[in-house]
């Protein structure tokens, strides 16, 4: 009973904790460069998902302030996540512009996505 | 605030992650890729957040898989994994 | 190492599982983060700045140095992308050359 | 990689006709972003959004002629000094750092100043975000420039 209350309170918790897992097995285990791009962007949205859940409020409306409702601060979302992460989710973008670039460059250079054979390829010219 | 919904949504989510991370086609894994931020951007405006909703949708779900669509034209388009 | 891979994820996993039994409950109103200093945001808004989204609000007024850091960090890496990727064909006509100027709308 | 036309009547006329109406969109959603979803970041992007249609359809080439990236990094910059003058010019008549209740608008009222302030920032996010975004999309695409 115990459990199933903590699941019933906490249950956006724990799936963000498996995009999570999920994320970290891409960028970890796939050899694939732009495979771990793709696990990078899940792992970034599952932090996103985490902001976003912390900031919600039982009862409460979208933080557009109207008249009709009232200018109460329990009646409104918290906004503060909202910011944090609106700003986050382009820097993400840039982010991954920029990783595409370097992506781009390594395989005009090793004709090449996997990473253990790029490393390969790195030892061989270094010896 | 419907928590089914809610937790319907996350289930696709989690579906949608495993797929885009297990086809070998890198194509149909950047357009799961794109679904993926479709339904992060769905369940954020079921939140209350309409604006960061907005900007997933666009950026997201638009411009992202635009980038690595291009990026993959000038690649490889098979991986091995 | 795909033993490795798949232990240390489990290892994230459980430990960011028992991290979560620590944090408040689901849309709680009374979470430390819903209770510090957004409630003067939202309270102030209409006053202050006549702007009825406090997203807006917060992210161009109460907070805009954050974005102005932002608004930095993505023309660094737009120049980013130009520096890198411009280098490769370097060697022939060089790409700024004035006789390709065409930037008429 | 893409270099000519699309070879297609139908997906021409539509994107042609589908652009002014994405730009047009973008605009409210910049300068509505006081009173409902919206903002600076988002019209960006979608005035991005139509400049990469039109790349899209109409080909590297001809687009480049329409709409030059060199405008493009242009318009970033611009939009980046549009906020650090946001930022400077209340420092001149005796405010500190981007604080808009000190802006030289004198007819108007003291948050009304700080409503027009934002708007201000709001336009010049856009800006820098919509150049950004064309800038890393013609680099990625390679076409020489």
């Amino acid at each position: 009973m115990v459990v199933l209350d903590l699941f019933v309170s906490r249950y956006v918790y724990f799936m963000t904790v498996v995009l999570l897992a999920i994320g970290l097995y891409g960028m970890l285990g796939k050899r694939n460069l732009l495979k771990k791009l793709i696990s990078m962007n899940i792992f970034q949205t599952a932090i996103f998902l985490f902001f976003i859940e912390g900031a919600t409020k039982r009862g409460g409306s979208v933080p557009v302030v109207d008249e009709l409702i009232g200018i109460e601060a329990a009646k409104y979302i918290n906004p503060l996540p909202h910011v944090l992460i609106l700003t986050g989710i382009v820097v993400g973008l840039s982010l991954t512009g920029v990783a595409l670039a370097f992506l781009l460059v390594l395989y005009r250079a090793y004709k090449t996505l996997d990473d253990r054979a790029i490393m390969a390829n790195m030892k061989e010219n270094l010896e | 605030m419907v928590w089914q919904l809610d937790f319907w949504l996350l289930v696709i989510l989690i579906v949608t992650a495993v797929i885009a991370l297990s086809l070998k086609d890198l194509l149909a894994a950047v357009a799961a890729l794109s679904a993926y931020s479709f339904f992060v951007a769905l369940l954020f405006s079921q939140m209350g957040a309409i604006d960061v909703a907005f900007v997933e949708a666009t950026l997201g779900a638009g411009i992202s898989g635009v980038l690595f669509i291009v990026a993959l034209f000038l690649t490889r388009r098979r991986s091995e994994d | 190492m795909r033993w490795l891979n798949l232990f240390i994820m489990l290892l994230f996993a459980v430990l960011m599982l028992y991290a979560t039994t620590g944090l408040p409950g689901h849309a709680d109103p009374q979470a430390p983060a819903n209770t510090h200093v957004s409630p003067t945001y939202i309270e102030d808004t209409i006053k202050d700045t006549h702007t009825p989204n406090v997203v807006t609000s917060v992210l161009a007024d109460y907070r805009g140095y954050d974005t102005l850091g932002e608004t930095v960090v993505i023309f660094t890496a737009g120049l980013a992308c130009v520096l890198i990727l411009m280098k490769r064909k370097g060697n022939d006509k060089t790409t700024l050359s004035k006789h390709h100027r065409s930037d008429h709308m | 990689m893409i270099k000519q036309h699309y070879q297609s009547i139908i997906v021409q006329t539509i994107c042609s006709l589908l652009i002014p109406f994405i730009q047009l969109f973008a605009l409210y959603v910049i300068f509505h972003g006081h009173y409902g979803p919206g903002g600076g970041f988002q019209g960006g992007v979608l005035l991005a959004v139509s400049i990469i249609l039109q790349r899209l359809y109409l080909g590297i080439k001809i687009s480049h002629q329409k709409f030059s990236p060199r405008l493009a990094m242009a318009f970033a910059a611009v939009g980046l000094l549009i906020y650090g003058l946001a930022g400077i010019i209340p420092m001149i008549f005796g405010g500190s750092f981007l604080d808009y209740g000190n802006l030289p608008l004198f007819w108007v009222h003291d948050a009304e100043r700080r409503a027009l302030g934002i708007l201000i920032v709001e336009i010049g996010i856009g800006l820098g975000v919509f150049g950004t975004l064309v800038l890393i999309f013609d680099n990625l695409v390679g076409e020489r420039w």
